[in-house]
């Protein structure tokens, strides 16, 4: 394991500091938590938006904090849901009183660590609302089963329900349109390497020279299958496929997200983004923008995931609007 | 008469701690396998952290152990396994509380901590979880005399051996789907190691 | 070779396809060239800013085509400066009559092929400058060897003398502020593993699995060593010792770039980021802002490297100047 | 007495052609040991670009099959080589210029394709780079009877084992310095290669 780290145990720690201390005036931390929020948490009369997840996704979720986004970011240890108390810190933090809703990734430990949170913060009278993301097509949706996983498109649900907040919405109308977001956002991933959580030592898996994991989890979990290594544009093909059968994108205008899981370079990446819009065009589905880049990684692991959002005016508008964060920013119309 | 006692209690949770760390990498490889390859760091943080806890606090009841134990893990593990191990001594606390623990009040204690893993997990028996563990050892609690409750090794034993063989459809491991057949469920490996470091502090044999 | 490419003869092609057709409303691509401009350029009075050089370092250059940073970005094939010919289809393309700015990383082959394309371009009557960024301390500086490689302090140089050229600022001025700023940055990086260029298809070196290359270059060239790997303070203080011995930043204001060479996972570069502040304060050296991510990479290296860039009001005004790029976005202030 | 056609200057591009392409991972692995591990992947592309536009073309003259490679590596190559190959064709081009090309035209053609590597370069003899073959060559025609040109081959030889000898204090292997002892320049060797062709073209024997 080749790591710049000093040591396991205080990888998250160091890290929080580290980022804090680079972004020191946009973002600030709890003290004694392992949250990071806005410098200017609370805002008067905005509803407030926490999400979080274990660490080694970065830039997620720390860098989608800012104005036009999230207001905090609750980071566990690596690939290991935060717990409550940590949660309930970001709730009570950037609740204004307009309260505060909950984004959260669909894993169970995610899932139950953030419902224990808002349980507490409901008995301390702040009122939370939750939507769960789940757009990898790569897992089977079902009620019987944990469900859809939470990916890259997780970072569609904070811009846009982070850009209505900013306007002053209700908590409801802020549900209702993360909520609309996830209904209409699909991503699926590709592993050709594995990542390594650095407590652990050892690579989660590997992978022969020829061989690369479709569908893969974004904490390394298995994929659909492990099939020898094709060229770019048919593993393009071939996560296009599923995402673009899972719901009807045509003659929809969309957004695209290409996302690097941490090692692949970016060059890759625009290779990827050149076959999605060409596949986009062939069925008539107009691209609204593209982002290229790393947004949700897994420490070092090389692959990426395609994201595909269908879009109405409204979630156009949410793409839209300012947003000021580090990995995510929108500039102002001049 | 009580078959637990406070000194026992806190013994308890110390040998869970030494096990957790001893088997750190086997744990952490079984979730590596159909997982996310930290139950074992998870395991090890939070029983660590467990320890620390009760060694600097003065105890009178097992309840209050047993409620410190569920503090530590919720506020140190995180993902599923911190809330449903975290909830699982919160109940045992909440049935102990105020009482001896006598061998009924044990049952209900694990009967009430299984189910509060199920109404937290929304897994069902066989589904390839911790949970299997924890409702198959509240049933035989219940089944067996007291002088038989070394059996609760084998149980377990035989528990896990049955996870391997399952589809998991809840956690992580559900995502592999029929590839998680062949593999040992790392949730109900660790709830092993609960219940035989139970086995050895309470000095129940077994082979 | 584990790539998500089509082919190696390819790859070039494919990104740049990729790169326009994401970016279409900011990039366009001069017809039938590897050249990446301003959708809006020429823009009129204003000096043309040009930079570029081998591909595999992205997002270099084309993430830094935009309003307040370069005008144009000539791609060379992986790891090899762009030709001549393509560099000046740029300088034409950029250049309103106010004259253009040649930003080139001090390697021969990058300083031959713009040469020669500035001769062109003044055979054509139009006013060329040039200056080289040569900021890695990483190696030796002497006029009778090719001298210090530039490596990612070119950013600050893309973004400082950018502003000032979209001000109005006349070339004369812009090379002035471009060379005072590569007067004051300095760089240098580590590798802890090797990149693999496409057509090569075999990695560029190999490193043992306990060993680093202090001072990589960002083609993979040779570094000042190769030790054994340490804790991520200690490999940072190496790094910061030879830049902090090379100008004298006491008492100054910096501004730091850490930058991820491709593979090395944000976390890691928050860790490097928090050693690289506690260096700075325990100097008296204090941090004006800093920047973490990946900048200037090495197609999928893992490793990082630090700049530091010493601080006038002059160059604060420049750094702090608005932005319009996808890879040093800064925003109006509002 | 023209030394050299136009059929032998197209023969010569598409020799070259074919060793660059036989040699180019050799080329490359010789710069990643000491460079960026490109330099195969360069000539190779430049003079496969080279026949490509020779077989397109027709030419009355030595000179014009030497701008075409001049212009097609210039725009092809890119790098520190393309410039500096480029310059050595074109240099040769202008001095054959209008003229048949007896054994002094090439001579003054190798000394002024020299010349210009030099002068685009700034290297000078001994610093580790393909200089040292021109300038070794174009000394070599000037001391030898046509005869024994084919020793041409040894003395392009000989260079590159002197290169290996050296500390490089141009272009990219100079970043290594004392390091980059051992190790044979990557520029010098495919220089061989365009005067193993050229020896090949023209039949001149070499041991
Ligand atoms: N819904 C659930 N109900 C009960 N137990 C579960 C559930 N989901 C997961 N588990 C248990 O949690 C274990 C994994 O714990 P751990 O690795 O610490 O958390 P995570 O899966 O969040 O990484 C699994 O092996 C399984 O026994
Ligand atoms: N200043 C120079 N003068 C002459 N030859 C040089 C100079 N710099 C580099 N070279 C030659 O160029 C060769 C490298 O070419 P190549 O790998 O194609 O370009 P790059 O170094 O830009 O990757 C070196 O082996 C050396 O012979
Ligand atoms: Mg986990
Ligand atoms: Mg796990
Ligand atoms: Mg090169
Ligand atoms: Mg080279």
């Amino acid at each position: 394991m080749k790591k710049v780290i000093n040591h396991p145990d205080h990888v998250v720690e160091e890290m929080i500091q580290g980022i804090v201390t680079a972004q020191n005036e946009s973002l600030k931390r709890l003290p004694k938590t392992n949250v990071i929020t806005r410098s200017d948490a609370p805002i008067q009369g905005k509803v407030g938006l926490v999400s979080g997840g274990g660490s080694g996704h970065e830039p997620a979720h720390a860098g989608y904090v800012g104005k036009g986004m999230l207001d905090a970011a609750v980071v566990g240890e690596v690939f290991t849901s935060p717990t409550p108390d940590q949660v309930l810190e970001a709730i009570k933090a950037v609740d204004s009183g307009a309260g505060v809703l909950l984004i959260i990734k669909n894993y169970t430990g995610d899932v139950m660590n953030f419902e224990m949170a808002a349980e507490m913060a409901e008995m301390e009278g702040i009122q939370v609302e939750k939507v769960v993301v789940n757009d990898d097509v790569a897992v089977e949706d079902s009620t019987f089963t944990t469900g859809r996983r939470g990916i890259a498109g997780t970072i569609f649900v904070h811009k846009i329900s982070g850009a209505l907040a900013e306007q002053g919405a209700s908590l409801k109308e802020v549900k209702r349109i993360a909520d609309k977001t996830i209904e209409n956002v699909r991503s699926m991933g590709v592993a050709l390497s594995s990542c390594t959580v650095p407590a652990a030592g050892k690579p989660s898996f590997s992978l022969a020279e020829n061989e690369m994991e479709i569908g893969i989890g974004i904490h390394g979990e298995a994929g659909i299958e492990r099939i020898p290594m094709q060229e770019a544009d048919k593993i393009v093909n071939i996560l296009m496929e599923k995402i673009l059968q899972d719901i009807d994108y045509v003659k929809s205008d969309a957004a695209v997200l290409i996302n690097g899981l941490g090692a692949t370079p970016e060059m890759e990446l625009y290779l990827v983004s050149r076959q999605v819009q060409q596949l986009l065009q062939d069925k008539e589905i107009e691209t609204y923008k593209t982002w290229v880049g790393e947004y949700m990684t897994s420490l070092e692991m090389a692959g990426f995931s395609i994201t595909l959002l269908k879009l109405d005016e409204e979630l156009k508008q949410g793409l839209k609007a300012a947003s000021q964060t580090l990995a995510f920013p929108v500039s102002y119309d001049k | 008469m009580s078959i637990i006692t406070v000194e026992q209690a806190i013994a308890w949770m110390k040998k869970i701690n030494e096990k957790m760390q001893e088997n750190k990498d086997q744990l952490t490889a079984l979730d590596q396998a159909i997982g996310d390859g930290d139950h074992g760091i998870n395991m090890a943080r939070g029983f660590e952290a467990v320890v620390e806890k009760i060694e600097d606090t003065d105890y009178d009841s097992v309840s209050d152990v047993f409620k410190s134990a569920a503090m530590t893990l919720m506020a140190k593990v995180g993902g599923a396994s911190g809330p449903l191990y975290g909830t699982a001594f919160l109940k045992m606390s909440v049935t102990t509380q105020g009482k001896e623990v006598g061998s009924s009040q044990f049952q209900q204690a694990i009967r009430a901590a299984s189910a509060g893993i199920q109404s937290r997990g929304q897994a069902d028996f066989g589904e390839k979880t911790l949970y299997d563990v924890w409702y198959q050892v509240a049933d035989f609690l219940e089944e067996e005399v007291v002088d038989q409750w070394g059996g609760i090794v084998e149980v377990c034993q035989a528990t896990i051996e049955d996870t391997r063989e399952m589809i998991a459809t809840k956690g992580r491991a559900s995502y592999l789907k029929e590839r998680s057949i062949g593999k040992v469920d790392p949730g109900s490996m660790s709830s092993f190691y609960i219940f035989e470091s139970l086995a050895d502090v309470l000095d129940w044999s077994y082979s």
